[in-house]
């Protein structure tokens, strides 16, 4: 029997790395991906404290998870092609404008 | 007989997900993210969660990793990552805090160390993830709807071409 | 009824705001019609409002946030139903006043006079603190773009100064109202935000003097008390003319009746506690204020300075802390607004006609323009306080209160009443008297019917109040002394601090 | 009469206003001479009300006493309550009837006067309105009705003397009338605040009636402060400096408010406030040695002014000190008597100066007048008649007022030891005599000092008002005379408070103090006529400068009051409050700018960057729950 702590500590691993990734890579298409492996974590995480509780929730909310991360994947997309489009670069640190 | 199926499962989500961070094309780390995904799902159907091991199948890789693909070939790029000049010090600093922050969470996924209960019938199934959403979720299932309208309507604004000599949006 | 009276003008600038572009006239014409039915209605509060009690009157109250005890409570007494009385004038006068003087934006523009009434009258009717509190912020946001939008040439600095200033000193009044909120719940049993449950709670003198001295600095900034003024010459200067009508008429008002409704209700030992420096800065700031009119250059600015002298007089007739100075003081709020936003309305005419604020930069007007001339020296005369108009009983019953808390501050003060005179005389001898020097000579037109008309409330306000003001004074009498007798109780029944246990 | 009181009163009252009225109002549709018409009219009607108020009051006997006339409650709070009321009594009719009557005869010549000039409407509006405002002062039954009109009179002083507005002396004449006064005023001010306080009222009855009971401090403070008040609007020291420059207004004016009325307000209320001034004497000892002070001072510089309308305004400072001194002397009623006469004679003087500028054309300095007698008779002879009023020679009125005064002054020094101002005003009975000849020789006598001038007599709307009062002027006498049964010195008698206490039983020598004046004043003339005849000028050396410089009082305010007074202004304005107040204000703006300029930099614009403080700050959160 499989406790839940390997599960949340797979978890644990797998967000560890999405951050990395943000954090290191400046290709605007890999930090998305990274994104979305951080989300995934978090769904692991919901689904196995739904299986320890018993609670369907956690499932439920896995759903909405899937649902703003493919929103968020769309619109991220978008804003991705216009910029490469108007500055040919997806490079996000070339992306500074808000500099103060 | 779950190690079985898990361990392995671990395993191939933690080298995808080396995988997607750490290669230099794009394209590459598409594929990782789709082996991260595919052990995902299995690792749920070990936790009684059949429906959305379903869902993460059909949503996650059926549709979102299509679509980073489309953007992929669409754009055409490379790595598009020359030497980083700008933030010299932010891979180190970013390693310190990523380690700093695995520790803070695997000490409290150890506090978490106890055996799962049983499984009732029909728990995690389609059915009974509908009844739930249906039921006690239906505002919020509506607002996901009306979330999901909102990205279709924004995505295509941004991703029409501006019009010749106008000042854009 | 007060609620109505509140919100109407701002469902008047929801109303200009469907007006389509381009019409600028309809819209002129809806805001004052707006204006003026607000009028009518504040005429009808003063029809139904009672002399002869001294309490709050047409309160009318509902639950806002009931979790936070927060209420929307409105009511009105002698002390706000003249300053009510006031708005309801002002309005419409600066709305006609600028009939012609502000072409552009005139939607935007009328809308912003529209809301900054209804704030106005939210502050100056509110008995919750909280509503208080949200009124009296809500009125720097269209002043604020009154200022920055329609203004003169330096107007982004004095718009940004007027709002940080304004806002920066009222931010410890909300700290305090939420300590006073939660000793009252400690104290009463109960979450409020009501001014008349608060007044119920009795506070020690420490605790009292840092509660008041927070709402103090708050009410002391917008009067202004000298010395921090700085701020309302440069809003005054930039601002277009109607928004230096209301901010002399109004705005300044809201932080003297700040200090009448407050002061006695919540902090009555405080008050009697802080009198005396209240006085001294007044003093400082009549004597100050008038010094400085008289250097000025700037017509505007002149006037901007003669209304920190002004509202030295109104601070000196609070801090009396006796019949007449309270009453006084009230007068003589109204006074100010009418007198001093008519002497802005004067150089707005004229500033119309030349674009020019310098004094050096006319002469001989009079000559040009006889009947504008001869308002220029009634609302000269009424801001000089001369017996027979309406600054004359504000500024006696004044210094009558000074006097008798001490020979000293009326002495003092009466030098102000030399030195308005001054200052005064001086611009309009610059102005008006002379060989004709002024830079546009032919641009002088006399005065239209339309200013005349903006000007004839404001005159015939100017005999009426001056000759007949018991009307006025009748009114506030009964809230006046209730004021008063809360400042004479607390002395019998002062708390007693607790005696410390020894360690 | 105790009913034909209150309309009789609002009736004296409600003529001049209407006047102001019509004139304000319908201004020039009233043709050139319609306003002038109208004003005269207005003030004959309060005149004619005035003598029918006097006929109906004697009518009631000698025990008639004041009669108040209540109009209401003006206003109030708290303890106070000002009672808009007048007062009826022989104080107030004396000088209603010289208000009216004498504004009556100038309101007439002015419309002569000013039948060259483009805006008489405003002329005679002001003037109705000063009418108006002076009738309101004196028949005041409440001390703040008559600061109304205290104040009101001030106002269309500045109104008038500053009528030709275009001229820049005129307009700061005006104004240095009006801020002179209100120094004054404010004095007067802090005065009603003390009799407020501690009589409890401002009723001119009751403040008479518990002055006396007042502790002494307290009287001689109201009373000085009050006095305060008087020197401003009656022009002594040390507040005499605007009655000169105001003489830059309209002639008319200058006899009517600035030598018969107006300036007479403070000598009135010293009067109408016997009970309080004549309780006090600490405060008539200042009254009458400021009086006496102020009236030589007046008469020498009036020796070396040459511009003719000056040397008759230091006159009158000089004639008010006269009456100051009878006040301080316990003898309202000759003060009030010399106010009468002074009222007729230097009316008529200023009318005949006014005559001379007219003939020509608005020049005023005596250097370039003279020989004017032979083409300006009439004018000639009223200025004769007039200057021996001043000077004091029998038996022309100015003579029995003055040496009415002088013998209460000696009465005063029998009394009290203080001959001072007895002394001050024989000697400016002499000096009198000398300016006034010298100002009537240099205008009248020898040849024209500009031979090209044509002059021409006045018309006679303007010589028959000079008539009327060269004819006051010569009878006026009779209404304080022994021989004529002094009628006017009893009608006041009930109204005036008497001395009592040591001044009470002491009687001068009124025959050998007679024939000293007499003499005086002869001599005087005499001294004149000599050094003067044939239009001669002596400078009379350093004094002489002295004396022109008007004792370089005016010089010593511009430079010790004024001008500090100003730089202390633009101090204030400029490195007071935009150098150190606002300053420091911006100051904090700007610190918290500077703050905001190094905080910026954080904001690099790197979302990496950021996302990493963000994870930072996530761990940072996770250790302290943790570590809870």
């Amino acid at each position: 029997m499989v406790p839940a702590t390997a599960y949340l500590a797979l978890s644990a691993v797998l967000f560890t790395l999405g951050a990395a990734g943000v954090l290191v890579r400046r290709n605007a298409l890999i930090i998305f991906m990274s994104v979305e492996l951080m989300l995934n974590s978090v769904n692991l995480a919901f689904v196995t404290f739904a299986r320890q509780h018993l609670s369907i929730d956690g499932q439920v909310i896995v759903f909405f998870v899937l649902v703003i991360a493919a929103v968020e994947v769309v619109v991220g997309l978008a804003l991705i092609v216009d910029i490469f489009r108007s500055r040919e670069t997806v490079d996000i640190d070339d992306v500074d404008l808000l500099r103060g | 007989m779950e190690w079985a199926v898990f361990l392995p499962a671990a395993a191939l989500a933690v080298a995808g997900g080396i995988g997607v961070v750490a290669a230099r094309q794009p394209v590459h780390s598409a594929i990782a993210l789709l082996i991260v995904l595919a052990s995902l799902a299995v690792t749920y159907l070990v936790l009684a969660a059949q429906f959305v091991a379903v869902l993460q199948v059909i949503i996650y890789a059926g549709a979102i990793v299509v679509l980073f693909l489309f953007v992929i070939m669409l754009l055409n790029v490379r790595s598009g990552e020359g030497p980083a000049v700008k933030l010299p010090r932010q891979a180190v600093a970013a390693a310190a805090v990523a380690a700093g922050y695995l520790a803070a969470l695997l000490v409290a996924a150890l506090g978490a160390a106890r055996p799962f209960p049983a499984v009732p019938q029909g728990f995690g199934t389609a059915q009974a993830v509908g009844a739930a959403l249906l039921a006690g979720y239906l505002l919020p299932f509506e607002l996901a709807a009306v979330i999901m309208l909102v990205g279709i309507v924004a995505a295509v604004l941004l991703g029409r071409r501006p019009p010749a000599g106008g000042e854009g949006r | 009824m007060l609620t109505q009276l509140i919100f109407l003008p701002l469902v008047g600038a929801l109303l200009v705001a469907l007006i389509p572009r381009g019409r600028p006239d309809t819209v002129r014409w809806l805001g004052l019609l707006v204006s003026l039915a607000a009028a009518v209605l504040a005429a009808r509060v003063v029809g139904a409002f009672d002399a002869s009690s001294g309490g709050l009157q047409l309160v009318e109250r509902a639950a806002w946030i009931p979790g936070l005890g927060v209420g929307y409570a409105v009511g009105v007494d002698g002390i706000s139903l003249l300053l009510v009385g006031l708005v309801a004038v002002i309005f419409p006068v600066a709305l006609l006043g600028s009939w012609g003087s502000i072409t552009e934006r005139v939607k935007a523009y009328t809308i912003a006079m529209l809301g900054l009434q209804t704030a106005v009258l939210g502050t100056f009717l509110s008995l919750d603190l909280v509503l208080f509190y949200v009124f009296w912020e809500a009125v720097l946001i269209p002043m604020a773009f009154l200022i920055g939008v329609w203004g003169g040439p330096n107007r982004r600095y004095a718009a940004i100064k007027f709002f940080l200033y304004t806002m920066a000193a009222s931010v410890l009044m909300l700290v305090a109202i939420l300590v006073l909120h939660a000793l009252a719940a400690g104290q009463l049993g109960e979450r409020t935000f009501d001014l008349q449950r608060l007044a119920e709670v009795r506070l020690d003198a420490g605790v009292q003097g840092w509660l008041f001295a927070a709402f103090a600095l708050a009410f002391a900034v917008k009067v202004p008390v000298w010395p921090l003024h700085t701020w309302l010459p440069d809003a005054h200067t930039e601002a277009p003319t109607a928004g230096s009508v209301i901010l002399a008429a109004v705005l300044l008002k809201m932080g003297t009746y700040g200090f009448v409704r407050f002061g006695p209700m919540l902090f009555p030992e405080a008050l009697v506690a802080a009198a005396p420096l209240l006085a001294a800065l007044a003093i400082v700031g009549i004597v100050y204020g008038a010094a400085v009119s008289w250097a000025q250059t700037d017509f505007k600015r002149l006037i901007a300075f003669s209304s920190v002298s002004h509202l030295g007089f109104v601070m000196l007739g609070i801090a009396a802390l006796n019949e007449q100075g309270f009453q006084g003081s009230l007068l003589q709020m109204v006074n100010h607004g009418i007198s001093t936003g008519a002497l802005f309305m004067i150089v707005g005419v004229l500033y119309d006609r030349t674009h020019t604020r310098e004094l050096a930069d006319y002469g001989g007007v009079a000559a040009r323009m006889p009947r504008f001339a001869a308002l220029f020296t009634i609302v000269l005369l009424s801001s000089a306080a001369l017996p027979g108009t309406n600054g004359f009983v504000g500024e006696f019953l004044i210094l009558l209160g000074a006097f008798r808390v001490s020979a000293w501050w009326a002495a003092l003060g009466v030098l102000g009443v030399i030195l308005s005179a001054v200052y005064l005389l001086w611009a309009y001898q610059q102005v008006m008297h002379g060989p004709a020097t002024a830079r546009h000579p032919e641009r002088l037109t006399e005065i239209t019917p339309r200013e005349l008309l903006a000007f004839a409330p404001l005159v015939a306000l100017i005999f009426a109040i001056g000759l007949y003001p018991r009307p006025l004074l009748d009114r506030s009498e009964a809230a006046v002394r209730a004021a008063l007798d809360r400042l004479e109780r607390p002395a019998q029944q002062r708390i007693v601090p607790q005696a410390r246990e020894p360690r | 009469m105790e009913g034909l009181a209150p309309a009789g009163v609002l009736l004296l009252l409600a003529w001049p206003l209407a006047g102001w009225l019509a004139n304000g109002l319908l201004g020039r549709r009233l043709g050139r001479i319609g306003p002038g018409l109208i004003g005269s009219a207005a003030v004959a009607g309060s005149f004619a009300t005035a003598l029918g108020l006097l006929a109906a009051y004697r009518a009631l006997g000698p025990e008639a006493g004041p009669i108040p006339v209540p109009l209401g409650a003006w206003f109030g709070a708290g303890a106070l309550v000002v009672d808009a009321s007048l007062l009826v009594d022989p104080l107030a009719l004396t000088m209603a009837l010289v208000v009216s009557g004498v504004g009556f005869l100038i309101h007439v010549y002015a419309i002569g006067y000013m039948a060259g000039d483009p805006h008489p409407a405003r002329f005679f509006a002001y003037l109705n309105l000063f009418v108006f405002a002076m009738l309101l002062l004196v028949t005041a039954g409440n001390l703040l009705v008559l600061f109304v009109g205290w104040e009101l009179v001030g106002v269309c002083s500045y109104l008038l003397i500053g009528f030709w507005f275009d001229r820049p002396a005129a307009a700061t004449a005006g104004r240095k009338a009006f801020v002179t006064n209100r120094v004054g005023d404010a004095a007067f001010l802090l005065g009603l605040f003390l009799l407020f306080t501690s009589v409890g009222s401002l009723d001119i009855l009751k403040v008479g009636e518990a002055a006396s009971a007042l502790p002494g401090g307290v009287r001689l403070a109201a009373a000085l402060l009050l006095f305060a008040g008087a020197t401003g609007k009656s022009a002594q020291i040390p507040l005499h400096v605007w009655l000169p420059d105001a003489m830059e207004g309209p002639t008319p004016v200058s006899a009517l408010i600035h030598a018969a009325t107006m300036v007479t307000a403070g000598v009135f209320l010293i009067a109408r406030l016997g009970g309080l001034f004549l309780a006090t004497p600490g405060a008539m000892a200042v009254v009458a040695v400021l009086g006496a002070l102020t009236a030589f001072f007046a008469a020498t510089v009036a020796l070396r002014q040459h511009d003719l309308k000056r040397v008759l305004a230091y006159s009158t400072i000089s004639q008010l000190g006269y009456m100051f001194v009878a006040m301080g002397a316990f003898a309202p009623a000759a003060g009030m008597f010399h106010l009468v006469t002074h009222a007729f004679f230097k009316a008529l003087l200023f009318l005949a100066a006014g005559s001379v500028m007219h003939a020509m054309h608005d020049v005023i300095d005596v250097r370039r007048l003279g020989g004017l007698a032979r083409p300006l008779r009439q004018t000639a002879l009223g200025f004769v008649v007039g200057g021996l009023a001043l000077a004091g020679v029998p038996p022309f009125a100015g003579f029995f007022s003055k040496d009415l005064i002088l013998e209460h002054a000696f009465a005063l020094g029998m009394a009290t030891g203080n001959y001072l101002p007895y002394l001050l005003g024989l000697l400016t009975a002499f000096v009198t005599a000398v300016y006034i000849t010298r100002a009537a020789l240099l205008t009248f006598s020898g040849r024209p000092a500009e031979p090209g001038a044509r002059p021409h007599e006045a018309p006679p709307v303007m010589l028959w008002p000079m008539a009327l009062l060269a004819v006051l002027s010569v009878a006026g006498g009779g209404l304080g005379a022994r021989a004529a049964g002094e009628p006017l010195l009893r009608f006041l008698e009930p109204a005036l408070p008497h001395p009592d206490g040591a001044l009470a039983g002491v009687h001068a020598p009124a025959g050998p103090l007679m024939v000293l004046s007499v003499a005086v004043a002869a001599a005087g003339v005499a001294l004149g006529w000599t050094l003067h005849r044939g239009r001669r000028d002596p400078a009379l050396g350093a004094l002489g400068g002295v004396l022109e410089q008007r004792w370089y009082i005016d010089a010593l305010y511009e430079a010790a009051l004024l001008r500090p007074a100003r730089a202390l202004g633009r101090w204030l304005a400029g490195p007071v409050d935009l150098g150190a107040i606002d300053a420091l204000v911006n100051g904090v703006g700007r610190g918290l700018a500077r703050l905001g300029a190094d905080v910026r930099r954080w904001q690099t614009g790197y979302a990496r960057q950021y996302a990493l403080g963000v994870l930072a700050g996530t761990v940072l959160i996770l250790v302290f729950w943790m570590l809870r």
